[in-house]
């Protein structure tokens, strides 16, 4: 874990209103495993850090993906090139690869796409294929990056690739499955493999284990902290009908 | 030099600048936290038996603080004297224990069963805790409940026992003196203001819990009112705690009459945050000609 | 067209958006304020006489808040009749006056001075006072002392009267039911949080006044909490205040259980601010398919 | 007064750690007289709108003069060209020019010539003769631009002009004496020039009369608003004494 001053270095957009963000953080991209998280503070800003999955960790940058959705998004995306943020990071325990595994789908609905394109590099250099698996509302709000062999599309409106949802359109016969995205999405994939590995998104306090605000309940009783048990869970682990479906808008001004 | 070191009750400490209950876990959990300049630590909030706490949502931002609801979550103090006792026993700052129950007994035994357990230094009543006994009102709530848990918790141990108050009273000085008067040898002031968020979609609190603790900066104003109004009320030291980020802040509590205080949210955010504290407490006392933080006035007017 | 209008405990308003007393003065000072979707106004808080007021300094900014101590400075009930209400009488909305004093008497005596001077809607009974016959203890803070001085007013009117609470009490339901049962017309809640800031330079508190009351976005989550409780205390409407900023803030007091809230602070930074959050209640129950905010549904479990 | 959102157009710097803001605002531009000020929000930023005096109006432009003592002093000087602001004025009651006056002596210390450069415009449009005091802790500190016939310097250290205050720099014989600088400066002043009018600073809450925040005592008894009655009052009428002498960091973070 480490916490550096890093300054923003790139910024590009790859679908509607979503952007990602590099930042030049030598050692925490350089330490960052597939499905951590950095913990990005502003300053002026929102009181607490907010978590953001890598998405990519190359040549000593950090990217992460994001949509505005409210005060420290928008902040993010409003930075110009040279800005600092705090990154704290890499947290928490991310994917599992097999090397065992001959195929692997990356699953993900809308944002959910974060942590994928560090996954499936690993996955290649692991000798896995990848098969990515994107679901969105519509066209448009399709991440236009993506890595792997093959990929699989799905809309809601039937824009792109199936109509549906991301989940329906995994194609049979994976050796492994790793999913992000709302939870509701996620409840479904555990559902259909309980022993994929799923990414979850709670609000966190601290994002190193020390608040306990990032309660995931598990099947089994009681409570992990997402921020350092997770945020990579086995799916079937969940109990899914106790976790938020949906993180909303909190701070205001 | 600037001479930092704090006499709390006949407790000797390195520096004016604690972690706080609930936002240091058990001191175990963040390895980039800068712990050189930490005069002590408090524990995450420990009851007798093992408890799993609230469901999420457990946390809330709210402008410039947050609200949480984590329901004491904890191993217990079976656990609690297992796996971290030990460990605390080899390091070079004193740990509290934040003790917390549901009745006056159950505060008592909870001291016996950690009296004279190595590594365990002394220990911080927590009387923000509901009084099974009585309703479910907070014991912090009624001058004569906070006394008896105060009492009951005394006399079972020699160690240091201090108390921490709750703002949400309508005279802080009332406790404050009746827990001095059942043998109290600090206060700690303040712990969280019960808020209340509404989330839009749902039409529903935002915390499972309904409600939660605020805490951080938005809280200090208030904090240091109450910490002055203890201070005020007592003989016994006072250590403030509410919102402090920086040395400002920590500077605020101790001119306004506290002899320490603990920096809790603010660890969140910056794992250096005590240590920077800590730093600018020495150097504003350096530039304003002081040698001692005891050499620093504190404002305690008697009226 | 979504239907905003108000039913305050048989008072019609045109929305649900008041602007808060002592942040709008006598309705007269700011030209910008957009009046159009005003449902009311409190008048800046008056007393039987004349008074001066605290000296500066009188503000002090804190995180996301402020500290006020104003001291009540106002002409007095005379200047207030003459001056103020006349033009009142001519407004689109009614005025309600804040009303202050330092004993019961004077509190009936006050309100007997405006029941019936034309431009005066109705009454807010601002008990955060110092009641000087109990030793300068908060009318507020004390449910029997809070009873009584709402028995007062409601002796010499007829018009609405509202009663604002304090939020420093333990339990600000107690209170909510007796000023209830005295024949309170609606609640208010809250007033402002007691706080304090010390300078640095001076080691001394940065108000003159020593403390302050503490206003904005800070103590929202408090004071969305604190009138939740007093909605879930008493049958009679509240009015929520603290913290609003936009339509959201707004909406979770009427979530909560509110009826209609109040604008305070907001209203120093944006001129608009009452218009917006107008507006926004409007836009929020358009989109979520409610056609009057008596429709929204309110959080307000019995438990 | 208008509230409007005005980007920045202009930055200089005027002397150590000063700078001049320039912002585009015509109907606040056009309508600010000498003395006035302008109320500035800054979102994200501190809860509160921060007063500075109009130091130029011209040309839809309203110039503000500031140094970074606080959060949102920084955030003001960390702005970008292009970045808006909301502007609220103009606000208060300035300098009253008598046109009978053949000279005016403008005195400041430190940042209080803040308002100095529109008055001398002002000034000299209406035939007054300018007489420019102007003190500081040192040659660096002494803002590089002024306008007026004459100019007489002070330094606390005697780097450049006399040594010692502004108010002791001033010549005798002229007509009118118009200052600005901390309140105790100002006190000074009103020993020697009972009728000069002095711009005061107090905290404020609102700028536009609402709060009673900014209250000044008056000799005569009772508290005006610097906001509305002010902020330039007959030096004699303020009780000096009840006004505190230095505002200091209040927010943090
Ligand atoms: C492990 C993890 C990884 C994440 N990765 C990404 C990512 O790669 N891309 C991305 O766009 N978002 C990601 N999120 C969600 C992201 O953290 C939130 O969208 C962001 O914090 C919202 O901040 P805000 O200030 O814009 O919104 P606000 O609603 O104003 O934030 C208010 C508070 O709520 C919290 N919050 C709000 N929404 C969420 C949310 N959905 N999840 C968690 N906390 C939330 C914030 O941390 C903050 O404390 C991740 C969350 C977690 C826990
Ligand atoms: C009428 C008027 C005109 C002014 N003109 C100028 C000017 O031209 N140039 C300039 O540099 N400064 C001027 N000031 C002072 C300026 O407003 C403050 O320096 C500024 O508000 C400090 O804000 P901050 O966030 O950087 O500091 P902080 O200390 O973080 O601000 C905290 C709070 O204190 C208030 N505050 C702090 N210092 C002062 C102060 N000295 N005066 C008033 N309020 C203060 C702020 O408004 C805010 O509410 C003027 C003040 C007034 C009242
Ligand atoms: C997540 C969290 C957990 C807390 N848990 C405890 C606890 O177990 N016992 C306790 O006495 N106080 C607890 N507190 C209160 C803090 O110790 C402290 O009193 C409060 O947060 C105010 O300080 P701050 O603003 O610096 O955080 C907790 C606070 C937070 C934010
Ligand atoms: C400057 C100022 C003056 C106030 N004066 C009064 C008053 O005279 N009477 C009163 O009942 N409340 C007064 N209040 C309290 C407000 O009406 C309101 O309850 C409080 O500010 C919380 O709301 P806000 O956060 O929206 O400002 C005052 C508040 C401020 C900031
Ligand atoms: S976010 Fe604090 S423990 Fe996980
Ligand atoms: S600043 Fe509010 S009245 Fe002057």
């Amino acid at each position: 874990m480490f916490e550096t001053s890093a300054p923003l270095v790139e910024r590009r957009q790859v679908a509607r209103e979503v952007f990602v963000l590099g930042f030049e953080a030598p050692e925490v991209a350089e330490a960052a495993l597939p499905g951590q998280f950095v913990n990005l503070l502003l300053r002026p800003g929102p009181l607490l850090r907010r978590p953001f999955s890598v998405y990519r960790a190359a040549e000593s940058r950090v990217e992460i993906v994001l949509r505005a959705v409210g005060v420290g998004t928008a902040q993010l995306l409003s930075l110009e090139l040279g800005d600092r943020v705090s990154v704290l990071g890499p947290l928490g325990h991310g994917f599992a690869i097999d090397p065992g595994w001959r195929s692997l789908a990356l699953v993900s609905g809308g944002l959910g796409v974060a942590p994928m394109p560090i996954t499936a590099a690993a996955a290649r250099r692991a000798g896995v294929e990848v098969i990515w698996v994107h679901g969105a509302r519509t066209a448009a709000d399709l991440c236009t990056e993506w890595e792997g062999e093959r990929a699989a599309w799905a809309t809601d409106d039937g824009s792109q690739g199936s109509r549906g949802s991301a989940v329906a359109a995994v194609p049979e016969g994976v050796d492994g499955v790793f999913a992000c995205g709302p939870n509701p999405m996620l409840a479904a994939i555990a559902e259909r493999w309980p022993d994929a590995q799923v990414a979850v998104e709670t609000y966190m306090g601290c994002g190193t284990g020390v608040c306990l605000g990032c309660a995931v309940p598990k099947r089994a009783g009681g409570y992990d902290r997402a921020c350092s048990e997770g945020p990579v869970y086995r799916a079937a682990d969940v109990d899914w009908p106790a976790l938020p479906g949906h993180l909303h808008y909190a701070v205001g001004v | 030099m600037i001479e930092l070191e704090v006499d709390l009750g006949g407790l000797r400490l390195k520096g004016p600048v604690l972690a706080a209950s609930g936002t240091f876990g058990y001191g175990t959990e963040v390895p980039l936290l800068d712990r050189s300049k930490l005069a002590g630590m408090v524990s995450k909030g420990i009851f007798l038996r093992p408890r799993t706490g609230t469901p999420p949502a457990r946390i809330v931002e709210t402008p410039s603080g947050m609200l949480n609801a984590i329901g004491l979550q904890g191993p217990g103090v079976d656990a609690l004297i297992r796996d971290y006792a030990p460990l605390w026993a080899s390091w070079a700052f004193p740990v509290f224990v934040n003790l917390n129950a549901e009745s006056i007994e159950e505060y008592g035994e909870l001291t016996a069963r950690l009296d004279g357990v190595p590594g365990v230094a002394g220990f911080e009543v927590n009387i923000s805790c509901p009084n099974v006994d009585q309703g479910g009102m907070y014991f912090g709530n009624d001058p004569v409940a906070a006394g008896r848990v105060t009492a009951a918790v005394r006399r079972r141990t020699k160690l240091p026992v201090w108390v921490k108050l709750t703002p949400m009273v309508t005279d802080i000085g009332v406790v404050a003196r009746s827990v001095e008067a059942e043998g109290a040898d600090a206060l700690c002031a303040v712990n969280t203001f019960v808020g209340m968020s509404i989330d839009l979609n749902s039409r529903r609190p935002r915390l499972a819990n309904r409600t939660g603790g605020l805490s951080g900066p938005a809280i200090r104003p208030l904090a240091v009112h109450l910490a002055h109004q203890a201070a005020r009320a007592v003989r016994i030291p006072v250590v403030g705690v509410g919102g402090i980020v920086s040395a400002e802040d920590a500077l605020e509590f101790l001119v306004a009459g506290c002899a320490a205080v603990q920096v809790g949210t603010a660890t969140f955010i910056d794992g250096g945050a005590i240590a920077r504290v800590h730093d600018g407490i020495a150097a504003y006392l350096a530039s304003n000609g002081f040698e001692s933080l005891e050499e620093l006035p504190r404002y305690l007017p008697r009226d």
